[in-house]
């Protein structure tokens, strides 16, 4: 009896933390927390750091809060979950500065702009405030491996095509003719919109092959009712 | 009397219609580029009929696989995918890689054409999104030119040598150091050197392929205004607004604004006035918001030329208006009768 | 007096929040489905960036010289702080403004702009003035960008946009265009 | 540590300052909501269909609250989600009978005489403003499938005859295609009422016929074969006036079909002889109407 | 350059602002004196050939009816008789093909071949005599309506309403629609007619000046007018307008003469001003002068696939079928027919439809003509916008009307679009323009009866 | 529903508070830890600036902050590890602890941002002694060669800044050309400007400076 019931609890944990990662990505399905997406992915290695933090952050904010969840008073609760994340993004800006120095610099701003980040705040409002720890934490790791998923993809496209390198590897050789327009602002909104884009394509690819298959079985079965 | 009726037609008046078709104005601009074509083959070699074409192909090869539509030409029959290739060719240097003018058709295509839906949909001007796209990609090569051909039999550059350039490998370049021009604008913006107008009227000077024979782009402006083909407002409200603007400048300090007559021989404003501005799907459908899409190109032509970083601005002044377009038709829709 | 209008013009179109900052993007996407929301947003955003500009320089100024390590968390508080206030004020005074701006003004509060715009000015070290030039020219920026983004959405609601471009793909796309034809602004009277 | 003794003072002001300001806010300045009707609201399904009668789902989920509706007007949410909402209401989820739309007309393609071909805007409601369209029924379906896009639970697929057959497991009943069909073929019925008279012309007797292989005529024998007054004959068509009849007698000596029997879908099985051998044409101008319609709508 | 020129060029002629200059196409009938169509065997009469009320029969089937004797009484105020155009027998009132498409009730009439069709009819009074009342009444009891088209009773038209006033009468006599030659042939014909015919009308209104507009390819028409006019008691003056169409439209009209615009949902009265067809006053004049009540009208059936174009009077009730095999049909060539004029008509699908009261042509084309083009796309042109008479924008009204944008599409006045065609005349993309505008309006009407 | 029980406002006063007292005695923490290197590293930043500029023989470098009186250098004590607010140069100072010059940071509008950067100057032969980008916005490929592109740094190895710096195009003819970067004209303008513009400022106090230095030494 106890164990079925921490199968269940596990199943229900795991399903918390995966469904982050795909099915409810943040940028790709919930086209949330866009600013960092875009603003500091044009190289694969910012795009990793920004997971990085958004991941501490988020790891951290949602622990906090759905432990505090039955304290904290309704109406003051956003402004506690801001003044919460804030605390540790700023940390997370501060270690920044002091371990990676450049890292920072590239990062720019975006780092402090966690705080706002629609993701964040709104994780913690839509889930966090709402869950238990464990689900919590679990809905955070997978919306943050999520989240550094996205960043991963577009930055990896985006250093590959506009600087010909991959974490500073060069990828073609030296006669390799950059995209410029990759690391450039327009470069990203373009590769978002091409991932998305190729999403809904294979997403229809995939449905349409289940129709088929669907039909085929639908025939056979006429056809058998038939003979 | 019912003998005959299966073969009765039932449509809704009118039972008469004007004569032109969409795909007969297109063959028009189509007639209209071959001899700017032809200019610039002559202007800059072989190599820039190679530009034209492989642009051409990129823009119909797109066109042919993205649109969903295969049977047969499928929509390439209406002609407007050739014409946004060819006229993106005419808008490129001479000397640019090849792979760049296929990719720069490709993506004129799919990102300024198909992603909205195909023909008529589209808010941006195809072949600029696709010279904005190679613009920003690679800013180096679709900023090096190279000087007309001197002459068509002269061992030094005949009109058959091809700049290496042209011919580097997809994703790559090649590295040379050859003879680079600037265009009048590049000239004057950073060297302060003029050129003289008669080049910039024959044509005779460093520039896109299609757009330095002024003479050449006036009169296949006429030829079209003349059949009807184009909207003829849209223009001359440009080209006066250049000119408004020029002027007032020049007249304010004659020493730091070039005269009218340099911006509007120069660079790509009249190749831009009679073959893009000139669009009907991007650009306002009313007539009112034709003025006012002409005159707010003409200001963003000269702010950008003059005070900007860049030398030239008709591409980004044509998008930009582009962009503003369904606020111009929304602000400018005629008074309806009797109201 | 020149700065100024460099700093304006430098936030409202070279180096527009939106488009090339990728600041305040999700309420960008979210609200400029129609023009009319997009005025309204528009406006709200500017008066807020202002307000914004403004708390945050007198925080910055009077309270935090001696506690940098506070700003973030100061200002983010500050600007969620006043834009409450400005709602409550607006929602008892004029019901009619609160029903028009009002309802984007929660939008408003965790929104990148508000609060890059406060780290900028600081780290740019602007003073009242260069903020308030600043805070303008972002909320221009801003809402030149929402108008004509709600302009071209509005226009391909009449017509078919493919399925598999139709929504976020699209919107994207539209930004990528809109942010290349900005480049033309680039180096505008940076050498004047 | 003066450090920690600004930071705890700054901090606390500011907080202290926000939360009284916040305090202020709450006690007056608070609108009431009942906060079950976000909670309702997202238990129905979201399509404001106006199947209820209400306009879109969060009016019907306010009168629900005010319980002038009951749960079970929402057609489109299934059995198990009416009972969670009337649950969670703690009130009865009045379930409702099944009702679904039904086709008014059986004269599809190679059965209903045509005698031009019309050519434009492929739409019911285009084509009829075009001398009505280009069948010699007036009253009759124009296969332009209107319905069919009008339908957001895609209910509706046309046949092979270009009629429109209604699936009754996806339809709801929100009466769209009623009122999109420009020749008012569609009623609601009960999906229990199984005598469904599919022609809407009141053309009678040899003027029915001519126009119509399937058209009621008017004969009158439905009429007389089935229990007194359950089927009327008014305006040149049969009422049936008692909808929960439960023998097809009446639909046996219909010389044309126009009455019939229906289980299930309409046109299921092909109970209408195909007179005319006109099916594999049909498809053909199906698929071209559906080519057009593509072009035309991307 | 043409394009140009001609924007640059300001018109000498009055008219009005946009429109369109379709072909003429006149040229086969605008010199064939009227002929008479000989009787057929049945007549078909709907009751409802006018706007406004149907007429209810007052005949029964196998009842004798003679020329002119009325089979149905106006059904109310804006309604009128309906007369018998022949002697005969009523086999029927049944549900019969209208040119609109749909079955509606008419009464059918035997003619009797025996019978001698008679010429003489009842005695009316003279209207300039006896009182406005009963003028109008006679006028409504002789089946009047407007033959311009929209069959209008003529004395609604007449009747000025209390508190109103009117200032001038209007004929019009642009036939601006391509091919049809009718109203050109009656001014010529008739000129005489015509002016009696407006000067009843003007007195009955009270109006102190009359125009008639007429375009300048009908020279003949203007001068004949001209030299008929000069024996009228009140001022009337003769308008040469230039050619575009639809400078018939009564709206385009008043803008072309006044220089005026009606107001949107008002009509000509509001502007003091009341427009009859000269089709109309001719008819007039003949009803008092004879006492025919309207039982025929001058129909003009062409187009490529007739062999003999004619003006023709024909009674109405005639089958299309029947006036057509009488002008030479091309059988089995013949692949559209259209009721009315070409840019505004409706095209037939069975052509044992009967003439009315408003139907003007009668155009026959072959498959030469009829161009059916493939559908484009919009490429935002323009071209409808410089065309609509009313200054609408078709090219955005048909993106509303298909996504259905129905508070947009009044927002952009389609209301005002009164289906003129000019629009789909010149989409270079064959966007079948004015059909969209139809179908808006029924989004319009269907949202605003559901409210 | 217990949610529609009403907090009382003390308690939402308190509840704000603590989180704020608590917020900010965890930031201290956070920051006193943080803070030595990341001062560490800023100085870093700076002395590898320095370095390219002067050389492998520099050593170190020190603070000077302009004085109140805008018109004369304060030395800055740089023991505690942070760089001070406010106008600052840095002086490149060799093995020797001699002086070898000035670091001056600077900066302006560029083609797309601000761009920073920290040059060399030597106020008494009047000459600019190499220049490094700091921070800059530039296209990459074009406008960022200002910080990589080996030629154009040439031109600030030995920099005449009397009358004022030249940009031209092509030949560099005079010891106060630079020359532009072709494809990146705006952005080497940029440069050109900011120099000047912080020359402006900066000579009259760095040529009283050395003055003062070389006289006390003479002395
Ligand atoms: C229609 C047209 C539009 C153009 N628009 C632009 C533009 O917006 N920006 C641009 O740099 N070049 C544009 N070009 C190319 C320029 O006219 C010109 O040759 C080039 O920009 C010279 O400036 P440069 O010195 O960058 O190198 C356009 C060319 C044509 C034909
Ligand atoms: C597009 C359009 C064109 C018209 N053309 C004519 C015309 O050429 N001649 C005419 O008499 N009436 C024409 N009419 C009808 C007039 O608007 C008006 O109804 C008529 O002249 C009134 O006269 P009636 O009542 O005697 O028919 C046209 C109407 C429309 C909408
Ligand atoms: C995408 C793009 C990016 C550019 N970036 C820069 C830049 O960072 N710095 C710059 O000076 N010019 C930049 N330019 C401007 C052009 O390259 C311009 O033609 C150049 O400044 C003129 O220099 P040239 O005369 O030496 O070719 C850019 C242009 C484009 C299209
Ligand atoms: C007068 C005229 C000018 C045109 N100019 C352009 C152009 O500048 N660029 C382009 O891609 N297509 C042009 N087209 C073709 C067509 O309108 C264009 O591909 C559409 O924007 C695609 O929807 C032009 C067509 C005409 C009739
Ligand atoms: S039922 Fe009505 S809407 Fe449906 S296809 Fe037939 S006519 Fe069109
Ligand atoms: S549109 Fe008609 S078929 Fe579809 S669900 Fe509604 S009632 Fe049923
Ligand atoms: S049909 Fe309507 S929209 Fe078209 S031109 Fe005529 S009035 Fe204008
Ligand atoms: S005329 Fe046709 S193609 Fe041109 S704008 Fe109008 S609807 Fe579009
Ligand atoms: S992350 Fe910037 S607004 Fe959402």
């Amino acid at each position: 009896m106890a164990t079925k019931m921490d199968d269940e609890e596990k199943q229900k944990l795991y399903d918390e933390f995966v469904k982050g990662i795909w099915r409810e990505n943040p940028v790709f399905i919930q086209v949330l927390g866009l600013c960092p997406s875009l603003a500091v992915t044009n190289s694969l290695m910012n795009g990793i750091a920004m997971g990085a933090a958004v991941l501490f952050v988020l790891v951290c904010s949602s622990f906090l809060i759905s432990l505090l969840r039955n304290v904290i008073p309704k109406p003051v609760r956003i402004s506690i979950y801001i003044v919460v994340i804030a605390t540790f993004v700023t940390a997370v800006d501060f270690t920044l500065a002091a371990v990676a120095p450049d890292l920072h610099k590239s990062l720019g701003a975006f780092i402090a702009l966690i705080v706002v980040n629609c993701l964040i705040l709104g994780r913690a409002e839509a889930f966090a405030g709402r869950h238990g720890v464990k689900e919590s934490v679990a809905d955070a790791i997978g919306m943050s491996i999520g989240f550094t998923l996205a960043l991963c993809l577009i930055g990896g496209i985006r250093e590959a095509l506009g600087n010909g390198t991959l974490l500073g590897y060069s990828l073609f050789g030296p006669n390799f003719e950059p995209w410029v327009i990759m690391i450039l602002p327009p470069g990203g909104f373009l590769t978002l919109g091409a991932y998305l884009f190729l999403f809904a394509y294979f997403k229809e690819r995939s449905e349409e092959k289940k129709q088929r298959q669907a039909d085929a079985a639908r025939n056979l079965t006429e056809g058998r009712r038939a003979a | 009397m019912k003998r005959h009726a299966p073969d009765l037609i039932i449509t809704t008046a009118p039972f008469l219609r004007e004569g032109s078709s969409t795909p007969e104005l297109m063959r028009q601009v189509l007639l209209a580029t071959i001899p700017v074509v032809a200019a610039g083959t002559w202007f800059f070699g072989f190599g820039a009929l190679l530009v034209i074409f492989t642009a051409t192909v990129g823009a119909v090869a797109a066109e042919w696989f993205l649109s969903g539509n295969r049977s047969g030409l499928g929509t390439l029959a209406d002609g407007s995918a050739l014409l946004t290739g060819i006229l993106l060719g005419l808008t490129l240097p001479p000397p640019i890689p090849l792979w760049m003018a296929f990719l720069g058709g490709a993506v004129a295509i799919a990102l300024g054409k198909v992603i909205w839906g195909g023909l008529g949909h589209n808010i941006f001007n195809p072949a600029l999104v696709g010279r904005a796209f190679l613009q920003a990609a690679f800013p180096e090569p679709m900023t090096t030119w190279s000087a007309p051909v001197s002459s068509w039999f002269s061992s030094s550059s005949p009109y058959v040598a091809v700049d290496p350039r042209t011919f580097a490998l997809p994703l790559m370049r090649v590295k040379t150091d050859v003879i680079t021009a600037a265009t009048p604008l590049g000239l004057a913006k950073f060297q302060g050197k003029g050129t003289d107008l008669w080049s910039l009227f024959f044509g005779n000077t460093g520039g896109s392929i299609g757009e330095t024979c002024a003479v050449l782009l006036i009169l296949c402006g006429l030829w079209l205004a003349s059949r009807r083909a184009l909207e003829w407002r849209l223009p001359v409200a440009a080209l006066s607004s250049v000119f408004v603007f020029s002027s007032t400048l020049h007249l304010i300090d004659s020493t730091r604004y070039p005269g009218p007559l340099f911006m509007l021989l120069s660079g790509g404003i009249l190749f831009g006035s009679v073959f893009m501005v000139t669009d009907p799907v991007t650009t306002p459908i009313t007539r009112t918001g034709a003025w006012v899409f002409g005159a707010g190109l003409g200001f963003l032509v000269v702010l950008i030329r003059i005070f900007g970083g860049l030398p030239e601005a008709v591409m980004f002044s044509i998008l930009l208006m582009n962009a503003v377009t369904p606020l111009i038709n929304r602000a400018t829709q005629p008074r309806t009768f009797g109201y | 007096m020149n700065d100024l209008l460099w700093i304006f013009v430098s936030a409202a179109i070279i180096n527009n929040f939106t488009l090339t900052y990728f600041l305040g993007l999700c309420p960008f996407f979210g609200v400029s489905n129609k023009i009319d929301t997009a005025l309204r947003m528009a406006a709200a955003n500017i008066f807020v960036l202002v307000i914004t500009s403004f708390s945050t320089w007198v925080l910055n100024t009077f309270v935090l010289f001696r506690a940098e390590y506070l700003r973030l968390i100061a200002f983010i508080v500050a600007i969620a702080c006043t834009v409450q206030f400005v709602e409550m004020v607006i929602k008892k005074t004029s019901p009619a403004l609160f029903k028009a701006l009002g309802i984007y003004l929660p939008l408003i509060t965790t929104n990148c702009a508000m609060l890059a715009l406060a780290l900028f000015q600081t780290t740019r070290g602007y003073g009242l003035l260069q903020g308030q030039a600043y805070a303008l020219g972002a909320g221009v920026g801003l809402g030149l960008a929402l108008l004509i983004m709600a302009g071209i959405r509005q226009e391909n609601e009449l017509v078919t946009i493919p399925k598999l471009v139709r929504g976020a793909a699209m919107n994207f796309f539209i930004a990528g265009i809109l942010s290349m034809a900005f480049m033309g602004f680039a180096g505008l009277f940076s050498s004047h | 540590m003066i450090g920690i003794a600004t930071a705890a003072a700054i901090m606390t002001g500011m907080a202290l300052l926000f939360a009284i300001l916040l305090a202020i806010a709450y006690r007056f300045l608070r609108v009431e909501e009942d906060p079950r009707l976000e909670i309702v609201e997202g238990m129905l399904p979201g399509t404001n269909c106006g199947a209820c009668g209400n306009p879109g789902c969060h009016a019907f989920a306010e009168a629900l609250l005010r319980q002038t509706a009951a749960p079970g007007k929402c057609t489109v949410s299934s059995p198990t989600q009416v009972d969670a909402i009337a649950r969670f209401l703690g009130v009865d989820a009045g379930v409702e009978e099944k009702r679904v739309a039904r086709l008014h007309c059986g004269g599809g393609y190679g059965l209903a005489l045509r005698q031009a071909e019309y050519q434009g805007y492929s739409s019911c409601r285009a084509a009829v403003l075009v001398s009505g369209g280009g069948g010699a029924c007036g009253w009759g379906c124009l296969g332009l499938a209107d319905c069919e896009r009008a339908c957001t639970f895609d209910a509706i697929k046309l046949n092979d005859r270009l009629l429109p057959v209604v699936d009754v497991d996806k339809c709801t009943a929100c009466g769209d295609c009623v009122e999109v069909c420009p020749v008012d073929l569609f009623t609601i019925e009960p999906l229990s009422k199984r005598l469904i008279v599919q022609c809407n012309s009141p053309l009678k007797g040899e003027a029915a016929r001519k126009v119509c292989s399937v058209a009621c005529d008017a004969c009158g024998r439905c009429a007389a074969d089935a229990p007194d007054g359950a089927i009327e004959i008014v305006n040149g068509l049969p009422v049936v006036k008692v909808p929960s009849l439960t023998s097809e007698r009446a639909t046996f000596r219909c010389p044309t079909c126009a009455i019939q029997w229906v289980q299930g879908n309409q046109f299921a099985d092909d109970t209408v002889a195909p007179l005319y051998e006109g099916g594999s044409i049909a498809s053909a101008i199906l698929s071209a109407h559906r080519e057009d319609e593509r072009a035309s709508r991307g | 350059m043409t394009g140009l020129l001609q924007a640059i060029r300001k018109s000498p002629q009055p008219t009005f602002h946009h429109g369109v200059h379709p072909e003429e196409n006149k040229g086969r009938t605008n010199r064939l004196p009227v002929a008479r169509m000989p009787f057929v065997g049945e007549y078909v009469l709907p009751l409802s050939q006018h706007l406004g009320a149907p007429s209810p029969p007052i005949v029964v089937p196998g009842q004798r009816v003679e020329r002119g004797e009325a089979v149905a009484r106006p059904g109310g105020f804006v309604s009128v008789s309906l007369h018998s155009p022949v002697t005969g027998t009523v086999k029927a009132i049944e549900l019969r093909p209208h040119p609109n498409g749909k079955l509606m009730p008419a009464v059918v009439v035997q003619a009797d071949p025996f019978a001698s069709q008679r010429d003489q009819f009842p005695a009316v009074p003279d209207p300039l005599l006896s009182a406005r009342e009963t003028v109008l009444q006679h006028i409504q009891s002789s089946g009047m309506v407007g033959l311009g088209g929209a069959a209008f009773p003529s004395h609604v038209k007449a009747k000025v309403p209390d508190g109103k006033r009117v200032q001038f009468a209007v004929l019009n006599g642009c036939e601006c629609e391509p091919y049809l030659t009718c109203d050109h042939r009656v001014m010529v014909e008739n000129p005489g007619d015509v002016i009696r015919g407006f000067q009843i009308l003007l007195s009955l209104v009270g109006a102190e000046r009359g125009y008639i507009g007429v375009e300048l390819n009908k020279a003949d028409a203007i001068a004949a007018l001209r030299a008929a006019v000069g024996r009228a008691p009140l001022p009337i003056e003769i308008l040469g307008l230039e050619v575009k169409y639809p400078q018939g439209a009564e709206k385009m009209l008043l803008d072309a003469i006044f220089h005026r615009e009606v107001p949107s949902g008002k009509l000509p009265l509001d502007l003091e001003i009341v427009v009859n067809n000269v089709g109309t006053a001719a008819a007039i004049a003949q009803y008092f002068d004879t006492g025919k009540p309207l039982i025929e009208r001058v129909v003009t059936v062409t187009g490529d696939a007739v062999s003999r174009p004619a003006n023709l009077l024909v009674p109405i009730g005639t089958p299309v079928s029947a006036v057509l095999e009488h002008c030479g049909l091309r059988q089995g060539e013949a692949r559209q027919v259209i009721v009315g004029g070409p840019m505004m008509g409706l095209a037939q699908k069975d052509l044992d439809v009967p003439v009315l009261k408003g139907t003007s042509g009668i155009l026959a084309f072959t498959s030469e003509t009829v161009r059916v083009q493939a559908e484009m796309p919009c490429i935002r042109c323009g071209r409808c916008l410089d065309a609509c008479p009313v200054f609408l924008n078709p090219s955005r009204l048909a993106m509303l009307v298909r996504t259905e944008s129905v508070d947009e599409l009044e927002r952009y006045h389609l209301l005002d679009c009164f289906e003129c065609a000019s629009c789909s005349f010149v989409c270079p993309s064959s966007i079948p323009l004015v059909q969209l505008m139809r179908v808006g309006k029924g989004l319009i009407r269907q949202k605003k009866s559901s409210k | 529903m217990e949610a529609t029980r009403e907090p009382s406002a003390q308690r939402l006063i308190l509840s704000l508070s603590i989180s704020g007292l608590v917020a900010g005695i965890v930031l201290v923490g956070v920051y006193d830890v943080t803070y030595p290197a990341i001062q560490k590293n800023r100085a870093e930043a700076v002395k590898k600036a320095v370095f390219k500029i002067y050389g492998e023989h520099t050593k170190g470098f020190e603070v000077f902050l302009l004085g109140s009186d805008h018109k004369t250098l304060q030395a800055f004590d740089m023991s505690g590890g942070a760089l001070p607010e406010g106008s600052t140069v840095f002086g490149a100072v060799d093995s020797s602890g001699q002086l070898m010059g000035y670091a001056v940071p600077a900066e302006g509008a560029g083609f797309q941002d601000t761009i920073k950067i920290l040059y060399g100057y030597d106020p008494t032969q009047k000459r600019i002694v190499g220049m490094e980008v700091l921070e800059s916005k530039e296209t990459p490929g074009l406008g960022d060669k200002i910080g990589s592109d080996a030629k154009f740094r040439a031109n600030f190895t030995a920099l005449s800044v009397e009358p004022a710096i030249q940009l031209v195009k092509g030949k560099k003819s005079g010891a106060n050309e630079v020359d532009a970067i072709s494809g990146a004209t705006i952005s080497s303008d940029a440069v050109v400007k900011i120099l000047n513009r912080s020359l402006d400022q900066w000579r009259p106090i760095l040529a009283a400076e050395a003055a003062k230095k070389s006289g006390a030494k003479e002395r």
